[in-house]
Order: C-alpha cells, then sequence, then structure tokens
C-alpha cells in the first residue's frame, strides 16, 4: 500500500511542477518544453510502479517497470536480434520501399489529370481500409523471413504516401503555376523548381503517417508466421511463456524505435520544409 | 461525379491486371494438382518444379494455366472466385434465412461493426475531451501531446492478450470490451490531433471580438470554438473510424479466434482457405467503405445545415 | 456452481468432452454452470487463470510446468490425453527417413508452449536449432496452417494425428508422399490436453468439490463422445461461433482424438509425469524448466471424481 | 462637440511588446483626447502602432506606462460595461451564422431577451442598408456587404463608442466610396463617438473631424490635425480646395515620420 | 512614342468562361492598341476583366473570340520567347528559396550561364533597392520588399513588356507612393512597355501614359484616357489640377460603368 501512496503523492507533486511550469514565463524555453512531458512520462511510471507493488498485481499479468527495466538490461542480446530483424529489416525496408515507390507511383499518375482522378479516390478508399488483414496472405507469398513483413509494410504505407504526394503536388497555388508558364518552363523544371518542393510538407505528412504504420505492419505479420526471432515472434510467444517482462521489454523497444524513428522523419522535415509556416511557429 | 468514368477504367485495370497474375501465381498449384491427377508435366516431381521459375512452367505447361484459375486453395484467387466466397457467405446466407448464423459474414461483420462503433465511441470521446484539455490547459499540451504521438508507435497487438486478461480480471466478460479498448486506441488519436487544430482555429481576431462583448469562456468555447472545429471534427471523425476498424481487426487477429471479421481471416489462415480470407477482407473493406461513406454524408448534411460553404 | 474452463485453443473436436458434457446436461447433473472460453493463437491459458478470467484451464504439461516454474503455480487435476498427437510432416522426397537426417533441413514448429517437447527433442538427438548446418535444423515459427509445407517454405512441419496432418491430405497430398515422426514413437512425447487449476485454490474445499464434480463430468463426456464420435463432432460444430469448421473435417479429428484418450480415466498416470518432466529436463542449452517441479499434479480430484 | 469631458483620454501612454527578438516600443508616450461625437481617424505607416492603440482603448492589450480613461474608467471595465463596438478589417463574420445571427452573437452573450434581439437585428439591418439579407450566410454576400453586416454587429448593442480598424481596407475604391457615404450619415443619425484606423489619406480626410497622424518605431503622435470641413460633406468635397489642403498636410505628416526603411 | 507599329494590339477580343452557372462574358469586343514604351493603366471595378485581359496578353487565358498580337506574334509564340514578365498582385515568391534565389528562377529555367544569373540578380536587386537581402527568405521580408523582390524577379531576364497586375494592393499608401516612384524612374530609365492594373485612381492616373477605363459584365473598355502629364513627375504632381482633372475623368468614367448592386 505505502508504493501506491507514494506514487499518488509523487503523481500529484509532479503535476503541481508542471502545471506551475506551465504558468510560468519559461514555458516556452527549450529546458522546459523537453522537461515538462518527460516528468509526465516519468510520473506514468512512478505510478505504474506503485499500481502494482502497491496492489501485488502478479508478474504475469502486468510486470512492473523496474522489473521490466531489468529484463530490458540483461536480455539486450535477444533484443537486439529482434531489433535488427523486424525493424531494421522488415519496417525499415518496407517503409523505404513503399514509400519511394508511392512517391514516383504519384509522380507518374499526376501527369495525367485522368489518372489521378481515377486513383486517389481509389487510394483514399484504400488507405481507410484495415490492410493489415493481408498479413497472413502475404506470409504465405512471401515466406516467412523479414521479406514478407516488409511486403506487408509496403502495402500498408504505399496508399497513404500515395494519397498524400498526389495531393501535395496538386498544391501549388495557381499564381505560381501561371508564373512558370510565364517563363515559358517545361514540365520537368516546373515538377522540380515548383511542384515538388510546395508538395513537400504533404510528402512529410505521408512519411510520419507511414512511420507508425510500419511498425504495426511489421510486428502484426510476424504472428503469421516467422523465424525464430523478431518482436512479434518474441511478444506472441513471450506470452505463451509467461515471459511478460519480455514482452513489455519488446514494447518499450518498439516504443523507443517508433518514437525515434518519428522524430527522424519529422527533424527532416524540418530541415526541408523549413519554409512552411507550420515550421516557422 | 466527373470522376465515375476515370475511377471505372482505373477499377477496370486493376481487376485485369489481378486476372493476369493469377496465372503465375497459381501455376504451382494448378501444376501439383495435374500431377497427382496423373497428367504429365515438366518438370515432373514437385521439388523439381521449385528450382524452377513461374514464367518457364508456364512456357512448358501452357495446358496447365487454366487450371490456376479455378483452384480450390489457390495462392491468389480471382476476383470471381472471391466474389462468389463473398456472395455464398452473405446473400446467400440470408436468402436461407441464416443472415445471422455463425457461417454467415453478416453476422461477423456485425460483430466486428459493434466493437469497431463501441471503440469509435470511446475513442472519439477521449479525443474530444483531450483536445478540450489540451487547448485549455498549457499543462495539458506541453505534457500530454507528445506522449500522444509515442503512444501511436506502441505495437498494440502486443497489448491485445494483456488487455483481455486484465479486463477480465477487473471483472469484464467477453471479447466486446477489451476489443472496443483497443480499436479505442488507435481512433483516439486522429481525433485528438484533429479536434486540437479544430479547437484552435480561430482566428486571433475572431477570440478579440469575443473579448470586446466581454465574453465567459463557456461561452467562448460553445458561440466559437465547438462551431468553428466542426470541419476538422468530421474530416478526424472519418479518419478516426477507419482507424477504429483496423483496432478491432488488429484486436480479433490474435485475440478473437471467435467471431468478427478478424476472426474469419485467422482461422482462414489457419484452415488454410485463402477464399475464407479474401471475402472477410472484402467483407471488411465494405464496411469500411459504409462507415466512411456515412460520414462523409452526415458532414455534408451537418456542414450544409450549419451555413458552410460546400 | 459457476466454473470458468479455458480452451487451448478454439472450438474443435479435441475439447469434444466438455462440450458434450455441456451440451448433454452433464454438469447440469452435478450442479455446474459451465462456461467454455474458446482460445486462439495468442491468448495464454496460463495467463487467463492468472488474472482470474477462468477457474480450470486445458493446458499442455510443458507448459503448465514452466509456468510454475515462473511463480505461477499451476496443479494437474486429471488428464483426459492419454496419448500425444503431436508429430513432425515432412516431405519424403527431401531425403528425410529418420530423425537424424532432419539436420540441415527448414522446420515449422509452433511457439506459445508447444515448442518445448520439440526443442528437448532436438536436444536429445544433439541437433542445434540455431541455423541450417551440417549439424542444425532451420526453425520456422509456423503459423496457423499447413501452408509452408504445401508450398515447400518448410521440409517438415509439426502436425496433430487429429488436425493439421488431414489439412495437409485434404490439399489433395497423397500419405506415400510424406513420411511422419510421432514423438509418442520416438520417446519423446510429453502430456497434452490436461486440466490445470491454481494451487492455492485447491486449499478451499469448496473448490476442489467443485472442481470434483467438474471433472467427473467432463469426463463423462468424454467417454460419451469416444463411444459417439460422429454426434459429439456435431455438437462440437455447434458451438463453434467462428462457423469455420467442418462437418468432415470434426467428425474425422474426433475419431483421431477418440484414440487419444482411450485409455485413460482422468487420472494422471505418474510414469507419464515423470517421462514428461524428463524429457523437459534435458532441454539441452536452454531448457524448458531447471529443476524438479514439486507439487505439479494431484490425484486429490480423480480419486474423488472417479469413485 | 460642446462637451469638454473627453470621452477616450489617453496619457502618456507606453507600449512595450516582449518579443523573441527582444523588445518593441509600440507606443511611446501617447497623449490625446477624444470628445462625444468625434470621428477620429487614425493614419501611419505600417507598424506604427494605430492598432495598438486602438486595442489599447478596447483594453485588449493592457499599456506597460501611463494611463487611458474611457468614459472614466478603466478600459477594462468599460469593457465589462460592453461600452465599444470594435470592427476588424475583415468582416470577421461567422461563416456558420445567418447574417442576422451574427448580429444576434454580442446580444446572446449579453443575455438580451429573444424579442429585443429580434427587434434590434431589424433596426441595425435597416441602418446599414441590408433589411432582406438577415437569412444569408456571410459567403452570399459581397465584401462590401460583409463589412456592413459587421458594422451591423458593432452597432447592435448600441455602445457609445465605435473603434474600426481598417474597416475597408479589402474593398474597392467605388465600394469604399460608397461605404464612406453610409459610413457618415449613420454617424451624424446616431452620434456615436468613432475612432476610425486607415491607410487611405482621402478617406481619413473625407470621414474625420480629428485626424491622427503617427510616426513609426516607436509608435508616437506626431500631429493632431482639426478638420474645417463641415458636417455635411458630399463626394464632391473631395475635390475642393480646402480637402486637398488638409490631404496635403496630413500626407507631409506622414513623409516626416516615415523613416524610409520598408 | 514616335513608333507607329503596336507592341500590342487586340481586335474585337471576346472571351467567354464555360463556367457551372453558365458561360461568363469576361471581356467583350475589346479592342486595344499599345505602343512601345507606353505605360498603360487598367482600372475598372471588381470582375471587369482586367486581369483576365493581362492572363490574355500572356497567353494565360485564350479568347474565344477576336485576334491579339503581342510583337506581331500570337501571344503563345511571344510567351516561349518570353517577352515578358509578369507580376501578379501577391508577390508570390517561392518560400523555399532566397530572395535571390527566386530571381534567378526564371534565370534558370531559360538556361542562363552561372556567372549571367548572379550578375543579373546583383543588378536588379540593386534597382530595386535591395541590395544586401539577397540571402534573406521572402516571409523575413515586409511586405513592399517582397513585391519589389517580385518585380526584380519580373526583370531579371531583361523582357521588353511588364505585365502588372495590381502589385501594390495589399500595401499601405506610404510604401505604395514610393514604390510607385521607384516605377516609374524605373519605366523610364528602361523604356519598357508596361501595362498595369489598379484599383486606386490616384495611382493610375500618376503612372500612366494612357488609362484604360473598363465597365463590367460583359468587360468593356469605356475609356481611353491619354494622360497630357509630363513625363517627369513629382509626388506633389498629385495635386495639381491638371491631375485632378483626369482623376475626376477617370472617376466619373468608373462611377457610369459601375451598376450599383454590390
Ligand atoms: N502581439 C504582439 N507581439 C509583439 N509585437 C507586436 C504585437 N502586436 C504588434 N506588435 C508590433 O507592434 C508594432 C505596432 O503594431 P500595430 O499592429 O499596432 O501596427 P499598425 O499601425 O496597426 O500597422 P498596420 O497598418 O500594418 O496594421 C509593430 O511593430 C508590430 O510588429
Ligand atoms: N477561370 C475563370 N473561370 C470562370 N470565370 C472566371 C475565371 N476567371 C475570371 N472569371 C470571371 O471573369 C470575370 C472577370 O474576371 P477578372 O479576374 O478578369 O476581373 P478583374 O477585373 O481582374 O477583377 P478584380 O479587380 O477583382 O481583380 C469575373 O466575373 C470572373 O468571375
Ligand atoms: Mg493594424
Ligand atoms: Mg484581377
Amino acid at each position: 500500500m505505502n508504493a501506491l501512496v507514494f506514487a499518488l503523492v509523487f503523481w500529484l507533486g509532479a503535476w503541481a511542477l508542471n502545471a506551475a511550469l506551465a504558468r510560468s514565463r519559461w514555458h516556452a524555453t527549450r529546458p522546459v518544453r523537453i522537461f515538462v512531458p518527460v516528468l509526465f512520462g516519468v510520473t506514468l511510471l512512478v505510478l505504474w510502479e506503485g499500481i502494482v507493488r502497491g496492489l501485488d498485481v502478479s508478474p504475469v499479468i502486468l510486470p512492473a517497470p523496474s522489473r521490466v527495466a531489468q529484463t530490458f538490461v540483461v536480455s539486450t542480446d535477444t533484443l537486439w536480434l529482434d531489433f535488427r530483424q523486424t525493424v531494421l529489416k522488415g519496417a525499415l525496408s518496407g517503409y523505404l520501399i513503399g514509400c519511394i515507390a508511392a512517391f514516383l507511383t504519384a509522380i507518374a499518375i499526376d501527369r495525367s489529370s485522368f489518372l489521378t482522378r481515377g486513383l486517389l479516390p481509389i487510394g483514399n478508399f484504400v488507405a481507410a481500409l484495415p490492410i493489415v488483414g493481408i498479413a497472413p496472405i502475404l506470409v504465405s507469398w512471401f515466406g516467412f523471413d523479414w521479406h514478407s513483413k516488409a511486403a506487408v509494410v509496403v502495402v500498408m504505407v504505399f496508399f497513404p504516401m500515395l494519397v498524400n504526394t498526389v495531393q501535395g503536388l496538386r498544391e501549388t497555388d495557381p499564381m505560381q503555376r501561371d508564373l512558370m508558364r510565364t517563363y515559358a518552363a517545361g514540365y520537368l523544371q516546373t515538377l522540380v523548381k515548383l511542384r515538388l518542393p510546395a508538395a513537400m510538407p504533404f510528402v512529410f505528412n505521408g512519411l510520419k503517417i507511414a512511420t507508425t504504420l510500419a511498425l504495426i505492419g511489421a510486428i502484426v505479420a510476424e504472428y503469421f508466421g516467422s523465424p525464430i526471432y523478431g518482436m512479434g515472434f518474441r511478444i506472441s510467444t513471450g506470452v505463451g511463456s509467461l515471459s511478460i517482462d519480455l514482452v513489455w521489454a519488446e514494447i518499450a523497444v518498439a516504443a523507443l524505435a517508433g518514437t525515434v524513428f518519428y522524430g527522424l522523419v519529422a527533424w527532416a522535415e524540418r530541415l526541408v520544409t523549413f519554409w512552411h509556416p507550420s515550421q516557422r511557429g | 461525379m466527373r470522376n465515375t468514368w476515370p475511377v471505372l477504367v482505373v477499377l477496370g485495370a486493376i481487376a485485369a491486371l489481378w486476372y493476369l497474375a493469377v496465372a503465375p501465381m497459381n501455376i504451382r498449384g494448378a501444376l501439383d494438382q495435374a500431377e497427382r491427377a496423373g497428367a504429365v508435366v515438366a518438370p515432373e516431381t514437385p521439388k523439381a518444379r521449385q528450382e524452377v521459375s513461374v514464367w518457364r512452367l508456364m512456357i512448358d505447361n501452357p495446358d496447365h494455366i487454366a487450371a490456376g484459375y479455378s483452384l480450390d486453395r489457390p495462392r491468389l484467387p480471382t476476383p470471381v472466385q472471391v466474389g462468389e466466397e463473398l456472395w455464398k457467405s452473405t446473400v446467400g446466407m440470408a436468402l436461407r434465412g441464416r443472415a445471422m448464423s455463425k457461417r454467415s459474414l453478416i453476422y461477423h461483420g456485425w460483430v466486428t461493426l459493434q466493437a469497431t462503433l463501441w471503440g469509435f465511441l470511446l475513442g472519439t470521446a477521449v479525443g474530444i475531451l483531450g483536445a478540450v484539455a489540451i487547448v485549455h490547459w498549457r499543462v495539458m499540451d506541453m505534457s500530454l501531446m507528445p506522449w500522444a504521438i509515442i503512444s501511436q508507435t506502441v505495437p498494440i497487438v502486443a497489448l491485445a492478450p494483456m488487455i483481455i486478461v486484465v479486463s477480465a480480471q477487473i471483472g469484464i466478460e467477453g471479447r466486446a470490451i477489451p476489443k472496443a479498448i483497443i480499436s479505442a486506441y488507435l481512433c483516439y488519436f486522429p481525433v485528438l490531433v484533429g479536434m486540437v487544430k479544430g479547437l484552435r482555429a480561430p482566428t486571433v481576431s475572431q477570440i478579440d471580438l469575443l473579448k470586446t462583448y466581454n465574453a465567459s469562456a463557456l461561452q467562448g468555447f460553445l458561440k466559437l470554438r465547438v462551431p468553428a472545429s466542426l470541419p476538422y471534427l468530421f474530416t478526424s471523425l472519418k479518419v478516426g473510424i477507419a482507424a477504429a476498424l483496423v483496432g478491432t481487426i488488429v484486436g480479433e487477429l490474435p485475440t478473437g479466434a471467435i467471431s468478427g471479421l478478424g476472426a474469419r481471416i485467422l482461422i482462414g489462415d489457419q484452415f488454410g482457405t485463402p477464399l475464407a480470407i479474401w471475402a472477410a477482407l472484402v467483407a471488411a473493406a465494405i464496411l469500411a467503405g459504409v462507415l466512411v461513406t456515412l460520414l462523409d454524408l452526415l458532414q455534408k448534411i451537418t456542414l450544409k445545415r450549419m451555413g458552410f460553404r460546400q | 456452481d459457476p466454473v470458468k474452463l479455458q480452451l487451448k485453443w478454439v472450438t474443435q473436436a479435441q475439447f469434444a468432452g466438455y462440450y458434450v458434457a455441456a451440451d448433454k446436461g452433464f454438469y447440469e447433473e452435478e450442479g455446474l454452470d459451465v462456461t467454455i472460453l474458446p482460445g486462439g493463437p495468442d491468448i495464454a491459458p496460463e495467463q487467463v487463470i492468472a488474472g482470474g478470467g477462468a477457474d480450470v484451464i486445458v493446458d499442455w504439461m510443458p507448459a503448465a510446468l514452466a509456468a510454475r516454474e515462473r511463480g505461477l503455480a499451476l496443479v494437474n487435476i486429471a488428464q483426459p490425453f492419454k496419448r500425444s498427437g503431436m508429430m513432425l510432416t515432412c516431405w519424403k522426397d527431401t531425403g528425410i527417413s529418420k530423425p537424424e537426417d532432419l539436420a540441415n533441413h527448414t522446420l515449422g514448429v509452433w511457439f506459445f508452449g508447444n515448442e518445448y517437447p520439440f526443442l528437448s527433442w532436438m536436444s536429445q538427438l544433439g541437433i542445434s536449432t540455431d541455423g541450417k548446418s551440417e549439424n542444425g535444423v532451420e526453425v520456422l515459427k509456423q503459423g496457423f496452417n499447413v501452408d509452408p509445407l504445401l508450398q515447400r517454405q518448410a521440409d517438415c512441419i509439426s502436425t496433430m494425428t487429429y488436425n493439421e496432418y488431414w489439412q495437409v491430405i485434404d490439399a489433395g497430398v497423397s500419405p506415400d508422399d510424406l513420411i511422419t515422426f510421432k514423438y509418442e514413437d520416438y520417446g519423446v512425447a510429453t502430456l497434452e490436453d490436461g486440466l490445470y487449476v491454481l494451487e492455492e485454490n485447491l486449499e478451499d474445499p469448496a473448490f476442489v468439490d467443485k472442481m470434483v464434480r467438474f471433472v467427473r463430468a467432463s469426463m463423462k463426456g468424454w467417454k460419451w463422445a469416444e463411444e459417439n464420435p460422429d454426434e459429439a463432432a456435431m455438437i462440437v460444430l455447434d458451438n463453434d461461433q467462428t462457423g469455420a469448421q467442418t462437418e468432415k473435417h470434426q467428425k474425422r479429428m474426433m475419431g483421431e482424438i477418440a484414440k487419444l484418450t482411450s485409455g485413460s480415466d482422468g487420472t494422471l498416470d505418474p510414469a507419464d509425469y515423470e517421462r514428461t518432466v524428463r524429457i523437459l529436463l534435458a532441454g539441452g542449452s536452454d531448457p524448458v524448466i531447471t529443476k524438479e517441479p514439486q507439487g505439479a499434479w494431484t490425484h486429490a480430484i480423480t480419486d474423488k471424481a472417479l469413485k | 462637440m460642446t462637451e469638454t469631458n473627453p470621452v477616450i483620454s489617453a496619457r502618456n501612454l507606453d507600449l512595450v511588446f516582449q518579443t523573441n527578438d527582444g523588445p518593441v516600443q509600440a507606443l511611446k508616450d501617447v497623449a490625446l483626447d477624444i470628445e462625444k461625437g468625434d470621428f477620429v481617424s487614425f493614419i501611419g505607416p505600417s507598424g506604427c502602432g494605430k492598432t495598438t492603440f486602438l486595442r489599447v482603448i478596447a483594453a485588449l492589450e493592457h499599456p506597460t506606462g501611463g494611463t487611458v480613461t474611457v468614459n472614466g474608467m478603466t478600459p477594462d471595465e468599460a469593457r465589462r460595461q460592453r461600452a465599444y463596438g470594435y470592427v476588424f478589417q475583415a468582416a470577421g463574420l461567422f461563416p456558420w451564422r445567418t447574417i442576422a445571427r451574427n448580429i444576434k452573437l454580442p446580444l446572446e452573450i449579453m443575455g438580451f431577451s429573444r424579442a429585443e434581439q429580434d427587434e434590434r437585428v431589424e433596426r441595425v439591418l435597416k441602418l446599414v442598408d441590408l433589411d432582406g439579407f438577415g437569412e444569408k450566410y456571410p459567403w452570399q454576400l459581397s465584401g462590401g456587404m460583409q463589412q456592413r453586416a459587421s458594422i451591423a454587429r458593432a452597432l447592435a448593442f448600441d455602445a457609445d463608442i465605435l473603434l474600426m480598424d481598417e474597416p475597408f481596407g479589402a474593398l474597392d475604391e467605388i465600394v469604399r466610396d460608397h461605404l464612406n457615404e453610409q459610413l457618415l450619415a449613420l454617424w451624424e443619425r446616431t452620434g456615436k463617438t468613432i475612432c476610425f484606423v486607415t491607410h487611405s489619406i482621402p478617406e481619413a480626410v473625407y470621414l474625420s473631424t480629428k485626424i491622427v497622424v503617427m510616426s513609426p518605431r516607436p509608435g508616437r503622435i506626431t500631429d493632431v490635425i482639426e478638420s474645417p470641413l463641415p458636417k455635411e460633406r458630399p463626394l464632391d468635397i473631395r475635390d475642393t480646395p480646402e480637402f486637398l489642403e488638409i490631404a496635403h498636410r496630413v500626407r507631409e505628416g506622414l513623409r516626416a515620420g516615415h523613416a524610409y526603411d520598408d
């Protein structure tokens, strides 16, 4: 019980501190902007630890974060192996192939307004579909190794990326296009100098959506068959063998990888679309 | 409706490609079948055929290509096969008065739909409340927003079994609620992001205008922020319901195996009946299409009645 | 009295006894209100019972003992399955004719608790599972179907005598093209579907009494199912919520299951238990369990139930 | 113009914004009295603090030095008494409300009765020549009509003071002339005190009884010109020598203050 | 103004847009000759077709009737020969390019050499008083500076004809005056032919050698006023009687065409 009380007190204290910081005049400074969410995350962990200890929750149901951390440290080898298999091989390669293919397709169909008009509604529709469902089919097509995982990721990221890119390519305002016409600029020149840069905010929007899809896709696909390593493999078998702490360690890796991945894309976005009002803030 | 014609053409092209792809995808299966039936194929043994590309096989055994279009367990079924299976398990069942039998996709679609709708309601509620909190309190904005993004990087599939166990421990029976929770987990995020954008849509001068009227915070919220956010809300609701459906199906994949479209996909995989998987996939697609279209309609009507220009 | 039974897998004839007992009113006769919870690929019955989601679970002994070593005190109270139905099914044309030939091939294995017998078998054979080599096999985590074999992504896959093997046959493969290795035949069979409860619950006489009645009714169901396999299969089919099971398949499965349950009255044979433990302890570098389990089974329930 | 008690009175007004690039002095040492019934125009280069001054009067910004009183109260008190109507550069009508309901917005917030609301909407719509357009949505109206609707909205709750920040900036010259005429007529009819920001010299001269010329960075008043023009002003007045003379003086004032660095 | 061969010549020009609500006649029976070195202003109520006319000259729209020639060619041919620079109402700079690279844009497209590009950017930046701002991004500049940059961009490739569509519409009067002066100086220095759309009567009169007054729906030319003002025009010229007289004539022309229905 003590642990729970401590956690609650910690939570209240941290929240009060955060509230005070947010109201203070330093709220816009960089350290505070980083500190506040971090403290919030720490609070969540403390609360979790407090609940598990205070209420004596069985570790096969919900292990305490401290225990997960221990497992994490002990099994870094396994985690790294799985990370390489699922994130680097499955998710990342699928992500790259899918996004590049969608990007090129978008540019290719963009020349024909007929194709664009035909593909865009379909792309929008497919982007709204529960594509994860095709995982078993692709696993049976492409085998057990990471290729099938990459294939699932390719299909999952393709349509959101396609739709966003096509939208972006149409996003130039008529005045800018007219300007290029008065220069008698060719198709390629207009594409490179006007439409691609103008499309970048949309492209990055697609890239960001795709990051989370990529991880989900790669992990779910491993549920339908995999070699005997990989994050999805470890998670699904971990539940079976009651190594729930290892499962949580994998979840932590996934969340970490996802966050870093997303962060990288967001960082690239800042670099590339520095000129966009949303980035100038 | 100027898009109808191009869409039809593109759909036609996709169907044609699909048909073409069936031949190479199924040639091995067709040859195995033919060999067992006693026909002579080249190369003769399955093991030898493993070493040969599908194109080679198609060239060497042109007579057997057609068989690939009517396999029982095709790697890639034809659209017609999928359509037939879908028809059989939906309308066919309904015609025999067994629309809600366990063998009917209508029943499984209904199960999935229920969980999706509950998840959607829950996710929307959480998303909207979160957005209101974020817009009104800076602490919330600073501490919650980054975690909302991080929450979406957690592989929800991994949590699914645990959510079931934990909810069982709290005394929640059945799979419906855990599925709804998973579905809400994916659904709340787009709603949250859209609503934050929407609630912040009013311009400074609109907010100032209300200040000159000495309007209270509540009045400002109801008369300005809420109506201004509606177009954003609907847009994100459409994304949200699609995400909710994905969540339900993901929730049904590893944890269900009982009922629902996700379970059908899983069972279809387990028993090696690809047609069942495809039919369930198409049913899920139709469900998604219907849900999004309904919301789209609702959006059009509401915004029109509210006077937003189309 | 309410009883919640968590199955290890989806509704199928493998669990016919329980469905028969429920359908034929055997549970009712004992004053029990039994809810049967089907399992699924990612439902761990051990976790469900730990979370209080079930009173009793159907589990394989390796998984149960592993859980016990992880601190979840499961106790076997009855063992309706006498024999193991697990086997490895291989293509003959891969040149495999005896277990030693498995080396340098790709094998599909189920995980989720089912891998333990396989791992100890391999370690007995001295074959490593780290990848294809002179002295090692490549292991795939097999999905839930037999496609890996049919599409030759694997040379061998795990099958149950009552289920997956027939899927292979149903796919048009002639039994002559296949070679099978039954775990039972190689002395590496571990005990399959048994009934397990939490140790702490057995201190409660009311619970024990409930279990006694439950086991009695369940075994009655099993015996009925053995005698009336076709009808039992239909009962199972009626209870299948997925609507994916077929009559033909379930009837055949019931026939095979009957072979496994016949010869057991529900009482655990300590010799079988000893063998299972021995196999598991011999799990090579990464044994399933590291020490002899204590108190992992009891005859207390079956003794009362079957008198 | 017989009162001696100024409606708005600013003394030594200072306002410094703290920005990321350091402090920006938007207003410096501004002193001004506005009498009841005055039509005061503020003119000056972009960024000189015209908007800021209006916002200070409306209590939307708080001065960092000096004092302002509105009807003898602080701006905040005056705001709470709903002493003024504010008209922004863009019409700023809510697109989801009809014109009538847009005009009702302040009335709802201030708690007028249903009947009173309807009655007032009716009245102000007539005042700005928009009767019959109450049920239209903003986007169904031209820019000029929208701007008139936003003036009607500011008039609806009978504030004594009207603060208008470049209300006609986005309109073309002909429409603008027309609205200027109407605004003058309205001012005469209602006797309100009007503070009016504009960039157009002719507009300022044509409308005002008093023209305040401001200089940029830090925003300061460089000239206050009392107009000798009669209250009755046909559009043609703009071609008279008096008019041109005032316009010239305003332009000179502006030019002087304009450190050319835009 | 001694040439007799018009640079731009329109005969019986008709342009009908097909819209969802039926056809809109944007231009009807427009005839106009523009000589080399002319500074022609187009003025008229909103929607009268000024922009459309400029776009026809630039081959961005195609007339549905009549003919236009630019330097004796069709507009399309002239476009391909890069005969004109177009300055839009908004500056329309690409936000991802610095000012210098924005100005380089047409030069890159037209295939000028690296050295030539740099040299020209240097020169036009000076011409519009922006030297030293080349490395800034558009959003780091004020509206007036952006507008000057966009003029620099149009000047960079030395087209003979400059088409300007309300280039100063969004700026305040002082900045506008200043840019007007600079534009006049530039026109004098370079001898370009300029077509200039504006809503401001004083601006039109101040700048032009020829003022084209248009009436709306269908867009038609109602008056073409040759300005008797000298080429040398200090800003004060706007207070002279000649100036006022032309302004008056323009206003009357506008008023006549303005069916008051806003
Ligand atoms: N909220 C603010 N924070 C920081 N600086 C501000 C703020 N509001 C205005 N300023 C600065 O104060 C100065 C005066 O601005 P203000 O808007 O009053 O000018 P203005 O005369 O209305 O200009 P314009 O004619 O362009 O509307 C400007 O330099 C502006 O950049
Ligand atoms: N692409 C188009 N499609 C249909 N109608 C158009 C199009 N462009 C312009 N119009 C119509 O043609 C008429 C003339 O438009 P134009 O833009 O030339 O007017 P303008 O004189 O430039 O007006 P403003 O002063 O507002 O810029 C208007 O009625 C307009 O609605
Ligand atoms: Mg201002
Ligand atoms: Mg125009």
